[in-house]
């Protein structure tokens, strides 16, 4: 394979699902088989292109391509790297499985032929953030996901999705003039924004100070953490299961990839030691992790919970990055793949039983379990792994993240990952246990009466379900491979 | 004392601005419109009259031609300017009282202040 | 002599811009306005600029008085 | 001599012959008015092109109006930026008027158009003249044609408001072009020039001899300009001005005329001021928080208007806060920001009143709060109003991103981060008044029992045109931007 | 106004009046005066024939038609004198550089195109003044703007 074809193939990743919406919104107009078959084949496509990545990802190789010049020293431009790929083969994997639970999902739902295109296109422009090879680049495609996904999140048009998506979009907007702010400051500084050069920033002076901050702002803004949490258990909740799981599962995980990125690109980890910016990172994870995960324990609907126990999650991941050894880089990269399957299995479960029964409010579910046994299953099994039980994967972040947070001296953090999963089983457990055990007089008549959904449905949540045994299981499985290999390469400024 | 000198010695300079601010002040504290097309005029020729003072020189010849022997000529060139000043002052006179007019024709005044009572008691 | 005569022709131009402002017959402004306007075309000949002030009269006075009245004729007299 | 050494004053006489010829040419032969007039369009768009080549080949050169040399005659001066001018000035002037052929029939009496027509060809010629010329009282002059015309472009409509607003802009324009005059007096006292070049030798040695006549000359020119160009404290007659006035005249008004103020201010500012004069003088500082002041109270402003077109104008306060703002930081970058502006701006609020047109024309429907729905029934218009909000918030993708991007990387280099954190709270600003419209035009359903007038083709094309031109721009706007860097690098010293 | 005394009086002075004012438009070149004043002094006589007698009488001596097409006229031509200049090798209103006929200073026939020029102005103020007037003065006045500054 010659070079331009090389770098033809990530470019193709990204590029082909954007493409493909318009096809995919026409189609629409025709058949709404041809439609989701089209959706499909796109996401299954843009898997395999990311996939075939692999061996020279692996292999050490940076995949550069630039595209045009759009302003002087401003490019649009492509690179990808471990990190880059982890998360898009990620990205990819899960969004297939969302394609293939939507087809039965959205059936029932309306404007089919605005979901497909608009989840189509939220997948090319996620990949572009992660395949961007500069900020600016990556600025352009965070923006354009987080404007289409508003779209997913108001989905439903509901007064109350219309209300949550304003508030979402408002707040991107600040993010993203956050991240604006940031950049500019960072390309006054460094000349440049792009990532294939080494650290931006070389030394600390109140403006770093004033971009890592916009940057923080606006890269937290999108992860949701403490405080610009406030637009995501209204926002994640309202949207449609299969795009909750998205926006929990990936679009989040967005704003954990560009806050590693500034912190490897932009500045480095001496500075931002040297800073104590660190330290600020510590404690809003803390704060982050500890309120997502209480917040949640009062939230009787559903998908608020898992919701806010998303916030929670993403305080790992600052966590992580707010101590910057090798076990925890290890821990955060391999902790964006567990959540993500985690998350992603908790809210196609949850919406296989919303979809099935009606129910959103815990209060309302208790004997569900005996209807739809497999879901909550599955269901069952991504709690656990999400409060940490081993051998589940949940586990093996934590643990990692324990063990780093030990190396680095700093008992304190693996207190408040204890706490945090205290509070974690505290929320789960008491939605698994009635619904299998509770409800025997209310649900007599209907004890055993098995009502699962969809084959179609079950399928993905089964398969990410199965994941986050395997990969807490084995502890050399690809994830965490990668993941350590990242952080190596992260950390070392090349592979390996 | 100084600056009381100068302004003595260019008395019309000082009236030209005088003018200025007398036109400009009438001009935007009266509400009657056509008082303030006449306050626009009175502005406008103020600075004309500055524009004539600084061509003026005493005893310089206006500047027409002829056989002026060891005289001089004063600068031209102000006059010609202000003929254009003056006549793109007229047509912007004549353009805001056609306006004044139809506005008379649509409220029954031409006191700003009253114009403004009646459109706020229409909404 | 010519400069007594300038200074008082100027004290007057600043009494009829004082009296243009605060006098409430509008049809009296204006005429006050041709005086004033007047008095500018004389302080322009004496400032050797015989074709401004032949302008001034012609147009300042002459010309933008006609307009004045004939836009008070159509609309109010008093302000 | 060949023609196109001509052209500099062709462009602006083809205009002003036009203007003169339309009314009889609108009683002899009525349907012929429009044709010629968007011939002239293309040919003064020719010339301008002409003379971007000729710059190219020769660099900057001046034109003498019947061949007198500076100290007597009218100069024209063309140089990269005046053409970058003209050429806005031209080809959006002629973008609007395409739109204008058939707004037109809707807006205004069938007998005014002629009219309307030879004030469009006065206002374009004039503003082509401010752009051109490198003396100070033609400048003037063009200001008094160009402020008329404006006037009467507004007043043509005949209601009401348009009188009204009309009448207001004239007073507050004669006050402007009053102290412009007043200054050009101040100047001419001490140095005997009205050439720009000429003044600009002359007034160090005058500056030291009178420097009080200088200050207050100064200060006239920023009140003068300031009032022309809606600079925040003496924008008052904008918002109604800009709101009553028919669609294509708001869209030239709020697009260009007030543009070519600012760019006026930025020509005496930099060519007639000597840098060290600037400095010692706080002009900079003063148009930079007056701009500052615009920016944010225009958008505060907006967010409460009730009146679509109303909101719009309001949103030009804001964002020729933007332009000036590159003027007053004084550095070339964030005046390339500005300048950049001029054309981003003029895009996206010439749509963008375009749209209120089409809706007006449409549903008859102007208040912020009636255009529920009307994404369902105009589809595509209201998805030009999307990518003009988008470029106003500056979501990438826009030019509205791009001239951000200057201003903000020229705050920074000038040391004023403080500026910075004006032009994202503006931009949030923006976002909270455009945001709502977009999404509840989109999302909420139409109710209306009147049916929706059909729209004319060619109004929907040139509403396309624009909003492919504002992606275009924020996505490829490199050609422009190496261009107005080489431009200011040549003018300023970049 | 149906008043006698004004009305003898204009009909005396209105000659005059008009004769001034093409003296001054001619002689626009040699002395004070030229087009903008012995326009205006010309338009002046017309307006002050319509006031001392009435509106249709003014009309009867140049109606609204021929007023607006000498107002266009005149500014046209200027503009083509202008024209002309340039096609004669000079730069835009050139006078001596396009070769104008110069004739002797102090002549009445010199001054190369500035004469042609003033006598257009005058046309063109003239023209405007009774524009402007009518407009002003009659009932319901033609829409639109009345008026356009000359070139």
């Amino acid at each position: 394979m010659n070079e331009a074809a090389a770098s033809a193939v990530p470019v193709f990743a990204f590029l082909f699902p954007i493409l493909m919406t318009p096809v995919i919104m026409f189609a629409g107009r025709r058949s709404g088989r041809l439609r989701n078959a089209l959706a499909l084949a796109t996401t299954v496509v843009t898997f395999l292109a990311v996939i075939s990545l692999y061996p020279r990802i692996i292999g050490g190789e940076v995949i550069q391509f630039t595209f045009f010049e759009i302003l002087p020293e401003l490019h649009i431009s492509f690179r990808v790297d471990l990190l880059s790929f982890c998360l898009a083969a990620l990205s990819a994997f899960i969004w297939v499985l969302c394609t293939i639970y939507s087809i039965d999902y959205m059936a029932r739902e309306h404007a089919g032929s605005r979901y497909y295109p608009v989840l189509i296109f939220t997948l090319g422009a996620c990949l572009g953030i992660f395949m961007a090879g500069d900020f600016f680049t990556l600025f352009i495609f965070f923006e354009l996901m987080s404007l289409i996904a508003y779209i997913l999140v108001i989905h439903e048009e509901t007064p109350a999705a219309l209300k949550a998506g304003y508030k979402y979009l408002i707040m991107t907007i600040i993010g993203g003039l956050a991240l604006f702010f940031g950049i500019i400051i960072t390309f006054e500084l460094g000349g440049t924004v792009s990532l294939s050069g080494g650290p931006l920033v070389q030394e600390t002076s109140l403006l770093a100070f004033l971009a890592f901050i916009s940057f923080l702002i606006g890269f937290g803004m999108k992860a949701g953490i403490f405080p610009l949490h406030v637009w995501l258990p209204d926002a994640h909740p309202v949207a449609p299961s299969p795009a909750s799981a998205l926006l929990s599962g990936i679009m989040l995980k967005t704003g954990a990839y560009g806050l590693l990125r500034v912190i490897f690109h932009v500045f480095s980890v001496e500075l931002v030691k040297s800073g104590g910016w660190d330290k600020i990172m510590g404690v809003i994870a803390v704060i982050t992790i500890l309120l997502g995960s209480a917040v949640a324990l009062t939230q009787d609907d559903i998908k608020r919970r898992l919701a806010y126990s998303s916030i929670g999650q993403m305080g790992y991941i600052l966590l992580g990055m707010s101590i910057l050894n090798e076990n925890t880089l290890i821990g955060d990269i391999f902790h964006i793949f567990t959540h993500a399957m985690i998350k992603s299995t908790l809210f196609l479960a949850a919406g296989a039983i919303i979809w099935k029964t009606g129910k959103r409010l815990i209060s309302e579910m208790p004997g569900i379990g005996r209807q739809m046994p497999f879901t909550l299953g599955c269901f069952s099994l991504a709690a656990l792994a999400m409060i940490g039980i081993p051998p589940l994967n949940g586990f093996l972040s934590k643990w990692t993240l324990g063990l780093g947070a030990l190396e680095a001296g700093m008992p304190f953090y693996v207190l408040i990952l204890l706490v945090s999963s205290l509070l974690n089983a505290l929320y789960y457990l008491p939605i698994i246990v009635p619904a299998f055990f509770g409800g025997l007089e209310s649900d007599h008549e209907h004890g055993f009466d098995i009502k699962e959904a969809t084959p179609r449905m079950l399928v993905p949540v089964a398969i990410l379900a199965l994941g986050t045994l395997i990969f807490g299981l084995l502890p050399s499985n690809i994830p965490f491979d990668l993941s350590r290999l990242t952080a190596s390469y992260l950390l070392r400024g090349g592979p390996f | 004392m100084e600056t009381l000198k100068n302004l003595a010695h260019n008395y019309y300079y000082l009236v030209a601005v005088v003018l200025f601010v007398i036109g400009m002040h009438t001009m935007l504290t009266h509400s009657n419109l056509i008082k303030k097309v006449i306050a626009m005029n009175i502005m406008d020729t103020s600075v004309f009259l500055l524009f004539v003072a600084i061509g003026y020189i005493r005893g310089g010849q206006a500047p027409i031609m002829r056989d002026i022997g060891d005289g001089f000529y004063i600068n031209p060139l102000p006059g010609a300017l202000i003929l254009t000043g003056i006549v793109v002052g007229v047509s912007v006179t004549a353009y805001a009282l056609s306006l004044v007019v139809k506005i008379y024709r649509y409220y029954g005044t031409v006191d700003a202040d009253e114009i403004v009572e009646i459109r706020s008691r229409e909404q | 002599m010519t400069e007594a005569l300038n200074v008082m022709l100027l004290l007057f131009l600043i009494v009829c811009a004082v009296c243009v402002a605060r006098i409430r017959d509008m049809l009296s402004a204006v005429i006050l306005f041709a005086s004033f306007g007047l008095i500018m075309a004389i302080i322009w000949q004496q400032l050797s600029a015989p074709d401004v002030a032949m302008v001034e009269a012609a147009i300042g006075t002459g010309v933008t008085t006609l307009l004045l009245v004939a836009a008070i004729s159509k609309t109010r007299r008093t302000e | 001599m060949t023609l196109q050494h001509h052209f500099p004053a062709l462009i602006i006489v083809i205009f002003l012959i036009c203007a003169f010829i339309m009314p009889l040419l609108f009683r002899w032969r009525s349907t012929l008015c429009a044709p010629a007039l968007l011939l002239v369009h293309l040919l003064a768009l020719a010339m301008a092109v002409a003379l971007l080549v000729r710059l190219y080949a020769g660099g900057p050169f001046y034109y003498h109006l019947g061949n007198w040399a500076p100290p007597w005659g009218i100069e024209l001066k063309i140089d990269f930026l005046r053409v970058y001018m003209v050429l806005i000035l031209v080809g959006l002037g002629l973008w609007i008027f395409v739109y204008a052929l058939k707004d037109l029939a809707h807006e205004l009496k069938r007998e005014v158009t002629g009219w309307y027509y030879a004030l469009y060809a006065l206002l374009i010629g004039s503003m082509s003249g401010m752009a051109l010329t490198n003396d100070m009282f033609n400048l003037f002059v063009f200001m008094e044609i160009c402020g008329i015309a404006s006037c009467a472009i507004i007043s043509i409509k005949e209601s009401r408001e348009c009188l009204e607003a009309s009448f207001k802009y004239l007073i507050l324009s004669a006050m402007g072009t009053g102290c412009y005059l007043m200054a050009i007096a101040m100047i001419y006292m001490v140095t005997g020039q009205l050439n720009f070049q000429l003044i600009r030798e002359a007034l160090p040695a005058a500056a030291g001899l009178y420097p009080n006549n200088l200050l207050v000359a100064t200060a006239l020119i920023i009140v003068a300009f300031g009032t022309k160009a809606a600079l925040f404290p003496l924008h008052v007659w904008l918002p109604d001005a800009h709101a009553s006035a028919p669609s294509p005249s708001s869209a030239v008004l709020s697009g260009l005329v007030i543009k070519i103020y600012a760019f006026s201010l930025f020509n005496i500012l930099f060519f007639v001021f000597p840098a060290s004069f600037r400095q010692a003088v706080p002009i900079n500082e003063i148009v930079l928080w007056l701009a500052t002041l615009g920016i944010l109270f225009g958008s505060i402003f907006a967010m409460v208007q009730e009146d679509l077109k109303k909101m719009l104008a309001y949103s030009s306060i804001a964002q020729i806060g933007y332009v000036f703002m590159g003027i007053g930081l004084n550095q070339p970058t964030a005046l390339l920001g500005g300048f950049y502006h001029i054309l981003n701006h003029a895009l996206m609020k010439g749509m963008l009143f375009m749209v209120a047109g089409v809706i007006i024309q449409a549903t008859g429907r102007r208040r912020v709060k009636d255009l529920n729905g009307i994404g369902h029934v105009l589809p595509l218009v209201m998805i030009a109003f999307t990518v003009g909000g988008f470029s106003m918030i500056g979501i990438p993708g826009t030019g509205g991103l791009i001239s951000k991007w200057y201003l903000a990387e020229g705050a920074l280099l000038a040391n004023r981060l403080f500026f910075v954190i004006v032009i994202v709270l503006s931009s949030l600003l923006n976002a909270v008044y455009y945001l709502p419209i977009i999404i509840n035009a989109f999302l909420n359903p139409y109710e209306g029992r009147e049916p929706v007038k059909p729209v004319s083709r060619l109004m929907v094309g040139a509403i396309t045109a624009g909003m492919i031109a504002v992606i275009f721009f924020g996505v490829y706007p490199k050609p422009v931007i190496v261009f107005l860097k080489a431009a200011l690098a040549a003018v300023i010293g970049m | 106004m149906e008043d006698q005394i004004t009305r003898l009086t204009s009909r005396l002075v209105v000659p005059f009046i008009q004769v001034y004012g093409i003296y001054i438009i001619l002689h626009g070149h040699l002395s004070p005066g030229g087009g903008f004043s012995g326009g205006a002094i010309f338009g002046a006589s017309l307006v002050l024939m319509a006031l001392a007698f009435n509106l249709s009488a003014g009309v009867k001596q140049i109606s609204h038609q021929s007023a607006s097409l000498m107002e266009s006229g005149g500014a046209l031509g200027y503009a083509l004198v202008g024209l002309i200049a340039l096609l004669w090798g000079g730069n835009y209103l050139a006078n001596r550089a396009a070769s104008f006929p110069l004739g002797r200073a102090g002549e009445l026939f010199s001054g190369g195109a500035i004469p042609v020029i003033t006598v257009f102005v005058g046309m063109k103020v003239a023209s405007t003044m009774v524009t402007l007037f009518y407009n002003l003065i009659e009932g319901e006045a033609k829409v639109g703007d009345p008026e356009k500054p000359g070139a």
